[in-house]
């Protein structure tokens, strides 16, 4: 690993858990960069994550206090430790899965609230953990272990979600946009309230392999060709292209 | 669904198509040009401009004293990130051959 | 006082009866007595029969329903004859003639015009519970006029107290007279 | 138990309190700073006084979105050094589960209430039952061993929601005020004393997850400590990192977990013992049951009858030495519950004479002339 980040690593650990390629490695770097930047304490802080990949991102490997709790329920558990002792700086991981299936209610209910919370859902569009099954943001059409014939159902717009519900800040960037993507992590844990990032984030192995895309460095360049920025986006892109870029409180 | 391999930070120096000639916007033409040139002629080098290792999933890339970009293969899964996002060209991936 | 004294208060739904074994409650409470008091609820708040249990005690209460009823203040023949089986022998019957004709059995009944007096008084029945408590503190000299002016004062709706206070002033004075009468 | 006296929530003296006011105030004094919770008949009232209460002692109400996201409040907030509790009735308390089985094998401290109505699924809101006492030991999935107490009385919903705060901070454990529709709706005159007794959880040095403490309950840091701490609900070694794959340190932390309830048996059961001197028949009862087997009792030892009632205070772990002993000096031993008989299969373990079970479920508590007939019609 990296030495500029060992710090924030616990001694104990030496190597990432997850497939050769998985963005969430890529997002945990970008994560721990963005608190590098902000100088923040990490014995301040609180990483709640649920189960799935994305919940291995804090549990074990930050040097923090880490809550690694139920499928679905990370933000629930973080809601209480936060109002009981909001001097903790609490940052809820999670999957897509994790966050917005089994969890959407606790998500959309604690933007509603406002809990001073930063949410990072790392979005692989599909049950990783599990063996590739489909997810709330699995698209329409895509192969999963659950979706032989392809996807049937729209996935949720995560971003849209959130707005909905009232967060203060929604964002979405690809860990194929490290810098941005850093950026908005440092102005989502900066900004007080609730607020939510949402990190595309390729799964080589289950996504990638169920949809013909074999090698991760393919799922790396598929991804960044996906990828639109808002400012440059014309509103006819396909339900293929994925829109990034600051979408509430920029 | 093949892309181009262009990172963003790439990107925000234009890259020269078809199109820009048939326009007569002689600055941008020449930006673009400029750009063009500086990519074509620094392919193969590493500039050190750091995707690799903000994109490494397993946090293995760092840069050493003198700035220069090291792989640490101990921690390496060859998962080949980095090849596919270098912007120049300058990481290949290489079978390791079993001894 | 007995050492358990078991009062059933009955009526339909609306009519106070539950907040009436409450303010009872609170007032025993101050008295220095041991107090259970149990309430219907579900399909009773609907103007249905509807009941208020409280028990008295000098000693602790083993079982904190009432099983035979010392005292029943009524107000509702529906609730009268549904809760007569359950009178103690020589037991107290506190009823409003508005809603309830007695039948001729071996109790003590006490008709207090409740309803009528807070028609009367106030124009709307609403304060007649709070009358029959007031008859109820006279009658059967169990808890204090000022302990159970206390519980008013303390646990009734705050822009209802001054009300409910002249309202169980004036059944205290109709059980005056039914004392008198008697 | 309990290592320091506090004051509690209200001057000393007398009140009148429904049980669910009196667990409110139980909550408040034992120093509970945290509440969660969803809106259910026949307990929203708890929810309602903390909601009113708690700011008064800086603490923290929320009303969240579901139980399930109420237990995990809870839990969040117990690590984060908060006495907490939720209360609910069957229907969120089988929501809540997933939650139980967490804080259980993560062993934070927290309180349950479960109010309980007439089940199965939603059943009977507004009536009383007392079905949930086997979903309270086996609720969640896997082995663990719950704390669960059941309060007779108003004065009980307090002083027993004390006592599940002062277990559930000396074991590390989610502890479960197994509660009943006609005790939290029945009000009742309570003395509340000048001075109770409190347990404080060992916030000390030593691996939060260890497995060599003598009493099995290892100190508990918070967020917030600078201990860096380490909390899965997968199974973990004594720093808390997951050892998945490990045969050793999943038997190693689920016999401990085991142990530290079983070891102690003699600190958290409590049962109390009317007129069984002497007696023949002698009747098992919990909750508000036992009002009903109490009077009955006494009705029946007035009428010459050697009848004598053991109450079960503690349900969970479950008295097995104290029925025990019990039956073997009586003749018949009778038991009285608002379910399908869940203790009576338990007191059937151990019992050493004749058993008679009578059951109720039509929502309605059980008179005590029903027990005197059974009595009677046992010894005829």
């Amino acid at each position: 690993m990296t030495r500029a980040l060992r710090g924030y690593i616990r001694p104990e650990i030496e190597h990432t858990p997850f497939c050769p390629g998985c963005g969430h490695g890529s997002l945990m770097g970008t994560i721990l960069r963005a608190i590098d930047d902000l100088n923040w304490d990490m014995d301040e802080m609180l990483f709640v994550s649920g189960i799935g990949c994305a919940g291995w991102i804090p549990s074990p490997h930050f040097n923090a206090d880490t809550l690694h709790t139920l499928h679905g329920r990370a933000i629930a558990f973080a809601t209480g430790a936060k109002l009981f002792n909001p001097a903790l700086k609490v940052m809820v991981i999670g999957g897509d899965g994790d966050l917005t299936s089994i969890g959407g209610n606790h998500l959309i209910h604690a933007a509603r609230r406002d809990i001073d919370l930063t949410v990072v859902c790392a979005n692989n569009m599909i049950y990783g953990m599990t063996g590739g099954q489909a997810a709330s943001t699995t698209p329409l059409g895509c192969t999963s272990a659950t979706t032989p014939a392809g996807n049937p159902y729209r996935p949720f717009d995560l971003c849209k979600l959130l707005e909905g519900a009232g967060a203060r800040y929604v964002a979405r960037f690809a860990v194929t946009q490290p810098v941005e993507l850093r950026e908005s992590i440092k102005k989502a844990l900066t900004i007080e309230g609730f607020t939510f990032v949402e990190a595309v984030s390729p799964c080589p192995t289950q996504f990638g392999r169920r949809n013909k895309i074999d090698q991760a460095a393919d799922m790396i360049r598929t991804l960044q060709a996906h990828c639109v920025p808002r400012e440059r986006a014309t509103g006819k892109e396909g339900p293929d292209m994925i829109i990034t870029g600051e979408f509430v409180g920029a | 669904m093949k892309g181009y391999p262009v990172c963003d930070i790439v990107a925000a120096e234009r890259k020269l198509n078809a199109a820009d000639f048939e326009r007569d916007d002689w600055a941008a033409l020449e930006a673009a040009a400029v750009a063009e040139a500086r990519r074509c002629l620094g392919s193969y080098f590493c500039d050190a401009c750091d995707l690799c290792l903000l994109l490494c999933p397993d946090l293995c890339i760092t840069r050493d004293e003198e700035g220069i970009i090291v792989i640490d293969y101990d921690y390496c899964k060859g998962c080949g990130v980095c090849s596919a996002i270098c912007p120049k060209g300058a990481i290949e991936m290489i079978t390791e051959k079993r001894e | 006082m007995r050492e358990i004294t078991q009062i059933r208060l009955a009526g339909f739904g609306g009519q106070g009866i539950v907040l009436a074994g409450m303010l009872l409650g609170f007032a025993g409470v101050r008295e220095g007595l041991e107090v259970a008091n149990a309430n219907s609820y579900g399909a009773q708040a609907r103007g249905s029969a509807c009941k208020a249990e409280v028990i008295l005690g000098r000693k602790s209460i083993v079982f904190p329903h009432v099983l035979t009823s010392d005292i029943l203040i009524v107000l509702s023949q529906e609730a009268y004859k549904l809760f007569l089986p359950d009178m103690a022998d020589g037991g107290t019957i506190l009823f409003d003639p508005y809603h309830v004709t007695p039948g001729k059995t071996p109790h003590t009944f006490h008709g207090i015009p409740a309803t009528q007096t807070a028609l009367k008084t106030f124009r709307t029945p609403q304060p007649a519970n709070i009358v029959m408590l007031g008859a109820f503190t006279e009658l059967t000299g169990i808890i204090s006029e000022a302990n159970m002016t206390a519980a008013i004062r303390e646990n009734a709706p705050p822009r209802f107290v001054d009300a409910n206070l002249k309202a169980l002033a004036l059944g205290i004075d109709l059980a005056k007279k039914t004392k008198g009468a008697s | 138990m309990g290592d320091r006296r506090v004051k509690p929530s209200l001057p000393e003296g007398r009140y009148f309190f429904s049980g669910n006011e009196a667990v409110a105030e139980g909550a408040l004094s034992a120093g509970c700073r945290f509440y969660g919770g969803y809106p259910i008949t026949p307990s929203s009232e708890i929810m309602e006084r903390m909601a009113a209460r708690l700011p008064e002692f800086d603490g923290v109400f929320i009303q969240m979105e579901d139980e399930i996201a109420s237990i995990a409040s809870v839990i969040g907030a117990s690590w984060a050094g908060a006495k907490a509790m939720t209360a609910t009735s069957g229907p969120g308390f089988s929501l809540m589960q997933e939650g139980i089985g967490y804080a259980a094998f993560t062993e934070a401290p927290c309180v349950v209430v479960d109010i309980q109505r007439a089940g199965p699924s939603t059943g009977q809101a507004t009536k009383v039952g007392s079905g949930d006492l086997m979903q309270a030991k086996w609720g969640s999935h896997g082995d663990y061993l719950p704390i669960a107490l059941s309060p007779w009385s108003v004065q009980e919903m307090f002083d027993l929601t004390i006592r599940a705060f002062n277990l559930a901070e000396r074991f590390r454990t989610p502890v479960f005020l197994m509660g009943e529709e006609a005790t939290a709706h029945l009000r009742e005159s309570i003395r509340v004393p000048g001075e109770i007794a409190v347990s404080e959880r060992n916030r000390g040095e030593g691996p939060p997850f260890g497995t060599d403490e003598p009493d099995g309950v290892p100190p508990m840091p918070v967020f917030g400590d600078g201990r860096k701490l380490l909390v899965t609900g997968s199974t973990h070694d004594q720093e808390g990192f997951r050892k998945t794959d490990d045969p050793e340190t999943h038997r190693r932390l689920v016999e401990r977990l085991h142990k530290k309830i079983l070891n102690h048996q003699d600190e958290i059961i409590q049962t109390e013992a009317y007129h069984l001197k002497g007696a023949e028949v002698g009747i098992i009862a919990y909750g508000f049951t036992a009002r009903s087997a109490l009077f009955a009792v006494q009705r029946l030892r007035k009428a010459g009858v050697a009848a004598g009632l053991l109450r079960l205070q503690t349900l969970w772990p479950f008295p097995y030495d104290v029925v025990e002993s019990l039956t073997r000096s009586l003749k018949h031993c009778l038991t009285f519950e608002m379910n399908m008989g869940q203790i009576s299969g338990e007191i059937q373990k151990v019992c050493r004479c004749p058993l008679h079970v009578t059951t109720q479920v039509n929502g309605t508590i059980i008179s005590p002339a029903t027990m005197e007939t059974k009595v009677r019609e046992v010894l005829s």
